[in-house]
């Protein structure tokens, strides 16, 4: 690599088509580092992280075109972990400084590992940034519900009410819904998996790897030493495959007892699966132009946890951020040509004088 | 009517109307005459923060002045001998710059009942004896114009629009400026618009004319074109030179332009000039605001490619962490801040010095990185280059000081050939450079630059992480070792201290080696101060003259030329922030001269101050 | 006021219920200050300074317990022109500082003014952060698709290929739906109207201002110098009708020519007024406590203005974040009595020497 | 067996251990019985910024050191007499801090052959030769205490989470420590889990009774208690003292107190602490970023309320623009910042003095405001009510530079009445101010203080409008006029420079009064360099120290301080920050001794320091 020029490759397709691919099959081994992992044993990100390293393979991408770039929290120190170029940056700004790395090299695969806190509270403006850029990012947010690395405060996805050592009284303001403020925001794609289900997220991350721009992925993530046991319904065998309402594309949205449907008033709702035939249930379009109805999927878990949707709520085709820009470039240079310095410099009125 | 026509050696005019009445368009095409006539100029722009203040008012003046001689200039001249005056604001606003016996050409036609009441004028200053002192041409701008467009399918009030091109006509008559360039020019911008364009060049025309043959008129000057360097000229703004320089850096260092900005004036221009050029391989980024503009820019630089941000100084405060994060990850970066008047919001369009000291330390923790501050509006080309040649050879951000009397403020530039200009390419890490062979160590150091190696995403073998925690010499692992710290803190400080032997020494100019003050400057401050130099000179004082371009570090030999001299004075747009700088370095009782008016200093002023040092020696 | 407790008004109700009413009758001249006001010739901001100047006498407060708190821009010059408290603080910060202002004070009725770049771009996570808190706080913001004050940037609600000069071969990115984006951000409030109509401005300012939380209120307003006409649909007396759908709670959605249904597949849709009889016709509810409906309907314009719903999109009541905060300081004296500062100083394990 | 009792004058015992070990409570409760017993005491934690790094490795060691005496003491302490090693990571990590000599108690249970591994021991310490220095006690703390709780209905593992109270058992023992507290406090924790308080006691107790009999302990020890100021004393860290300080403050100025903070390592615990107290009608908001928090609080200012935002280093950078909002609109503002290691994110649980020059000029524009640093844990109290009285008379932001030391380290306190706490409250304007008795105008300045009217919201007839853009004179209305902003410039400055008239002059200790070294400390060097000074004393040198707790502005005598001895000593957290402001000042050649380990000084090591530079007298 050696000019400006070189460095914008134009192009379409899906998420990964313009990075190069590995000559040699890869293993999970070649995605783990030497550095020991520095989590507090139990913790879900240590699942998150094997699912991570044992998933990436399977994209066939060269090591060296991989980037992880993440903010501040313990989440954010995954990039430590991955044996790919990494970037821990500070609280927030991950998606920025993506922005930057992807826009400019549309030849790299770039994941953003970020925290409820980092990506929602300081960082929640790039994050709604990038997502109507549609950057080609895939952004992991692991969603323990709680500041984890400064020791216990409530985050913006924490519930009303919330105790922890900042609101002693509980909290008092009303979570995001990652999901549903994503939709707000343009995403093209966005899904939510949970740590504990290693297949499920697998299955989250091979769709949003292969999505072009930005990807959202919601991950519920265990905290045991803070938050432990947030997800519990979801993990209990008894409940969670009752309370877990699978989204897949193209398929009915129910779980083992209940069912969406369409309801009376125009609005969906879930109901006994009993209760319906099973034409009646709402089959799922993840790709769906218009937001609405992804955004009314995402409003299910209200009371929450009685029903939670899990996987990709919405997954739709939009040129990506850094297409676009390399096509500008492109288009420059094809109607006037390469720029010429010396051109640049004397444009305008000049005059000689001796 | 014969006219005479008189000589002069410099000029310096100052056209001021309602924002709406085209100042800034009439200034520059004044000056493109100029420049295409071959006198040394300078220009300063004065505009308000409103887009479009209140017609009539006095914080509605826009005005633009020039300076051009027939000799080497440097400044846009402290008080001008002609005021165009397009309505009572701009007369009022104006006139204390004015030195008596001044010319004032004042549009009558807007010198109302209504508007004369706005700006509080009781009884018109043209018809009492007020205006006294000075040289008044009323002149009927408006309803001339009007009615020499008579015979245009246009509107009263579109006709009433081209009286700042006749108001150019007139000017250009009465200095005897070449007229073809902008009647091309006129023809160029109206090109869709043919009628416009006629109507424009015929109100121009008609000012022209209207000089020839009023009585108002009985002089016309000329001013010989000066006699500068032999080449090719163009004129050029500051935030246009520094936008080339950006360019022409990312050519000559073989990198990708990225651009991360966030609109705010007076930077925003360079974001615009920069969009235009996406033939050169520039990417620019309009992100959500300055946090995400460096960061992005930042992200770039990790991506190797030359990561610049631009803004002004409410901006720089909001990047400072990010550009701490530059600091410790050892990338570059080009943090340029047009520096404007504060503190907070404080005056958008006025320029100022003031962020000098945020620039060395608005960061937390020990984080040194250069900074380089441009001279006069043809310079920030230079400036920038040489910005990018140290970013990128010692891989550190470098803060590009300018400021909004720079941004705006134009001169004749003498173009350089690309040939002639650095190489300033770098090598990317392409393999291990541990003793083993095998590993590659992103912070091992170049034994001489001490910086790190530059390994960009897709270089097979040299995956690495790097971040903001602190990090072990050599791996860069994250570290918590006490010693690691302390020494990583030298190191980055030696880093950059260690450019001082990389940069010119600081030069004097001192004509007869014999001056006991030494007059001494940073940034934009260089024309005033150069000028009020001549002055002293020229009435057979003494003093030495030398300007800092690189402020941090300062060239080597800094300390040596401030002992060198009895006083040394340091005029500041500030409240003596290079002052504390040098003082607390070198011990040395620099006399500081401050005044933070928005303004630039005056070249009169200036010399009083000098004199006065002089004096008290 | 004296001292810390006295502020602590605790309370619920309407939005102004806290605030102390005027005892004379003030009128709009009460309300405007003796500044120049600077904006272009044209402005649409004038037309919003009317409304805002005559509407505000109505609500009956004392004008010394008004705040207007403002960010950066055009639009954010608007405190100097409003005879109140007024705060013009610096670009993007003002739902921030207005948070601090508004929850201390809960006596206050506090208005925020701020533009789409400042409360989208810059801005955008306090916006929604407010938002999800539900301070209460009154955001008006003036959305003229462009930067204004900068002279003529894109802005984050520009549409896509927007030319200015920061995008001379046009934007990139897909623009911010500022209702959608606030619904996401789980809104209790939001509306939409238009400066050039000053009877609906007016109107939809009276429910933001009884609306006890954050209100948001977006105002279509033209730029006549670096946006004219961006909103020319909406005001041509040939379309407006036609294309404008007015959402009012408990009346059916239509324009003089359109009208809003349930779709076949649940969704909603626009169609020829005449296709349908007026039952088929949508009701509108702007008290729905799901936001899916309120969502589907901030999506209705798209393609751009072909229908535009103005009007409240959403009121939904939930309590605000002063009169919460204020219930808890309020319930920690009623548990333990007022704080005592020696009891403090003394608290926890002491001994004595001498 | 009848045991040897040892008489000591101090003793630095640290005990080290995993982070999940509950170091950290095991040195609070031997803190609490020191200071119940009634010994001078001051404690220094040490931890990682992993919340549990991986068990048994180097990263993951967490220690607290304490220090106490039968006389005043000054410092943690630099080399502990005793070191408790809970596993090889601990030994490993803390043994060059060992003198020769010292006791070293290790958990022998811990000693396996994989914790041996992980950090690099091929063959126990324990069991080579390599600890001959020190005087080893081998203690199985893990199977001890499993066996003490045999009759408890405790798994296995939940019995092994009590040796950390076998281990304060034991050295409770060793150094007569009063018993009674701790038992109390184990049993209040846990009142919830009876059975868990009993088997922690019941540790407690065995630790102790191990003490009594084992062979391996032949001597206890006693440390008479300290002979302080008669009062009633409780022990208090530094962010606790800083939270009372502003709740006093609150209290004292009649203010609802308003905090807007984010959460950020070492800064949190007073958003804790101040959370608690809301029955003192304070406001906690936990806002969504750090310019958001320090927007809040001046929303609140404006309101009426006593604002305060409290942070570390990268929020200190992230609020400069709103800090400067508030320079230039004079609102009273408190901004915390508990420094910590950097740049950028650095080592957020070390501490440093690296924030001084970001506090003095992080921001766009001349945006002066004062700087308050407290010397030692219990003087945060103090320093807090002093910013809010200086923020509240003056109508200014002040910055409160505590660091990760000050926060976290505590000593005993001496308990002020609230009666004797100074009255700081102010009036809010309540009528016009203008000589024409109607007008009121928000920037008419006090002619003493230079502070302007604080008029809130709900006050009739005072609304008016503030903002960021440069304001005029009295009215405070927008002003470009360039004189105006020179004015204002100076006048925000000149309100600043004339606290220096409101504020103690520096004093100097020198007890003979014929030093002709001064040593100068601001901020957490307090102890250290105190300590350092006894030390030279006592071996009979003669040395002076001064320490500034207004950094800015400096105390009005502080020149003459200085100029009044040969040499002058500033040892800093950083390279030299507080000297780079007094040498341009004053322009006298301090000299600096800088260490930035992310660690306090040790006094032995500035001991040294000041005598070499009074030997090179
Ligand atoms: C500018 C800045 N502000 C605050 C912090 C302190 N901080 C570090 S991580 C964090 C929040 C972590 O929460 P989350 O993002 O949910 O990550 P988790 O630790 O739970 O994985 C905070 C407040 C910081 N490092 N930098
Ligand atoms: C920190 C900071 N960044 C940038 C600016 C420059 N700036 C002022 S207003 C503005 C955008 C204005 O757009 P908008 O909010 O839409 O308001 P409008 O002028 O259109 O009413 C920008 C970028 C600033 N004042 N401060
Ligand atoms: S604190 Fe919570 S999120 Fe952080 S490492 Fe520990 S368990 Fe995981
Ligand atoms: S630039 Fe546009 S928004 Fe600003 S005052 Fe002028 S017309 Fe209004
Ligand atoms: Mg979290
Ligand atoms: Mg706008």
């Amino acid at each position: 690599m050696s000019s400006g020029t070189e460095l914008s490759v134009p192009g379409t397709g899906g998420g990964l088509s313009l990075v190069p691919k590995s000559e040699v099959k890869l293993g999970m081994k070649d995605f783990k580092t030497d550095q020991e992992v520095r989590w507090c044993p139990g913790c879900g990100d240590y699942a998150i992280l094997a699912a991570v390293q044992s998933f990436v393979p399977e994209l066939g991408l060269k090591r060296e075109n991989m980037v992880f770039v993440s903010g501040i929290g313990c989440s954010s120190r995954f990039p430590y972990y991955m044996d790919t170029y990494g970037f821990h940056s500070i609280h927030g700004r991950a998606p920025a400084i993506a922005t930057g790395l992807a826009a400019s090299r549309p030849d790299l695969s770039v994941w953003v590992i970020t925290g409820d806190g980092d990506s929602l509270s300081i960082g929640g403006n790039h994050l709604i940034h990038a997502l109507r850029r549609n950057v080609n990012l895939n952004i992991l947010l692991f969603n323990n519900r709680i500041y984890g690395l400064t020791k216990g405060q409530y985050s913006p996805t924490s519930e009303v009410g919330k105790i922890t050592k900042s609101t002693p009284m509980g909290s008092l303001d009303k979570p995001f819904n990652p999901i549903s403020l994503a939709i707000g925001a343009e995403a093209s794609f966005v899904a939510r998996t949970i740590d504990s289900d290693r297949k499920h997220l697998q299955s989250v991350l091979r769709e949003a790897a292969e999505h072009r721009g930005t990807s959202l992925v919601e991950i519920y993530q265990n905290c045991n030493i803070f938050n432990d046991n947030a997800f519990e319904q979801l993990k209990d065998p008894e409940r969670r495959d009752d309370i877990t309402l699978r989204l897949e594309h193209g398929r009915p949205i129910a779980s083992a007892s209940k069912a969406v449907r369409r309801a009376a008033d125009g609005g969906i709702e879930v109901v006994p699966r009993s209760s319906v035939s099973e034409d009646e249930i709402l089959v799922h379009d993840a790709h769906r132009v218009d937001p609405s109805l992804a955004f009314a999927l995402s409003r299910l878990d209200e009371p929450a946890f009685e029903h939670v949707p899990i996987g990709v709520f919405r997954s739709v085709e939009r040129p990506s951020y850094d297409e676009l820009m390399a096509e500008q470039l492109q288009e420059a240079v094809d109607e006037r040509g390469p720029g010429d310095l010396n051109d640049l410099l004397l444009g305008g009125d000049t005059w000689r004088i001796g | 009517m014969t006219k005479q026509v008189q000589q002069l050696e410099r000029v310096i005019i100052r056209f001021a109307g309602d924002s709406g009445d085209g100042m800034q368009l009439t200034g520059d095409r004044f000056t493109a005459g100029t420049a295409e006539f071959g006198n040394d100029l300078s220009t300063l722009p004065n505009f308000p923060a409103e887009i479009r203040a209140p017609a009539g008012t006095l914080p509605g003046v826009s005005s633009f002045q020039l300076h051009f001689a027939d000799h080497d200039i440097l400044t846009p001249g402290d008080a001008p001998n002609v005021l165009v005056a397009m309505n009572p604001a701009a007369l009022k606003a104006n006139l204390s710059d004015l030195p008596r016996g001044a010319d004032i050409i004042a549009n009558t036609d807007e010198f109302t009942k209504r508007n004369l009441q706005k700006v509080g004028y009781a009884v018109s200053p043209l018809e009492d004896d007020s205006l006294a002192a000075w040289r008044i041409h009323s002149v009927p701008l408006t309803s001339l114009t009007v009615k020499a467009l008579e015979g245009f399918a246009l509107s009263k009030k579109d006709a009433e629009r081209s009286k700042n091109m006749f108001a150019l006509g007139l000017l250009s008559w009465l200095y005897h400026r070449p007229t073809e360039a902008t009647i091309q020019f006129l023809e160029t911008k109206f090109a869709k618009k043919p009628d416009i364009a006629k109507a424009n060049i015929a109100a121009f025309q008609a000012g022209w004319n209207y000089g020839e043959t009023t009585e108002s008129f009985s002089v016309s000057y000329e001013v010989k074109p000066a006699k500068l360097a032999p080449g090719v000229y163009r004129n050029i703004s500051g935030n246009q030179a520094l936008a080339y320089g950006l360019i022409a850096a990312s050519v000559q260092s073989k990198l990708p332009l990225f651009l991360g900005s966030y609109p705010i004036t007076p930077a925003s221009d360079i974001l615009h000039e920069l969009s235009k050029h996406k033939r050169f391989g520039i990417r620019t980024f309009q992100a959500e605001d300055e946090i995400a503009g460096v960061g992005a820019a930042l992200g770039a630089s990790f991506g190797g490619a030359l990561g610049i941000t631009t803004t002004s100084g409410p901006g720089v405060a909001l990047k400072a962490e990010t550009v701490g994060l530059a600091v410790t990850t050892e990338l570059p970066l080009i943090v340029v801040d047009v520096q404007r008047a504060g503190p907070s919001t404080g005056m958008p369009t006025k320029t100022e010095q003031t962020d000098l000291l945020m620039a060395m330390y608005g960061r937390n923790g020990e984080s040194p990185l250069p900074i380089i501050a441009p001279s006069t509006p043809s310079d920030c080309f230079d400036a920038a280059v040489e910005a990018a040649r140290i970013a990128v050879k010692y891989r550190t951000p470098v803060m590009l000081l300018s400021d909004g009397y720079l941004a705006n403020g134009s001169e004749p530039w003498k173009v350089p050939d690309a040939a002639d200009l650095p190489d300033i390419s770098t090598e990317f890490a392409s393999g291990p450079n541990a003793e083993d062979g095998v590993t590659f160590l992103p912070f091992k150091r170049d034994s001489e630059t001490l910086a790190r190696p530059w390994a960009i995403p897709g270089t097979a073998g040299l995956e690495h992480r790097i971040g903001g925690i602190e990090k072990a010499e050599g791996t860069g692992n994250i570290s918590y070792d006490p010693d690691n710290h302390d020494r990583m803190v030298r190191i980055r400080q030696a880093k950059i201290d260690g450019i001082a032997h990389d940069i010119p020494a600081l030069e004097v100019d001192d004509p007869d080696g014999d001056a006991r003050v030494l007059v001494l400057g940073w940034g934009s401050t260089y024309g005033p101060i150069a000028a009020a130099v001549r002055r002293i000179r020229k009435a057979g004082g003494k003093v030495a003259q030398a300007h800092l371009r690189h402020v941090n570090p300062l060239p080597a030999n800094t300390g040596e030329v401030l002992r060198a001299y009895d006083k040394v004075l340091l005029p500041e747009i500030n409240l003596g922030q290079l002052a504390l700088l040098l003082r607390a370095r070198f011990l040395v009782d620099i006399i500081s001269y401050n005044r933070v008016r928005g303004l630039p200093f005056k070249a009169e002023e200036l010399a009083g101050v000098i004199q006065d040092v002089i004096d008290s020696e």
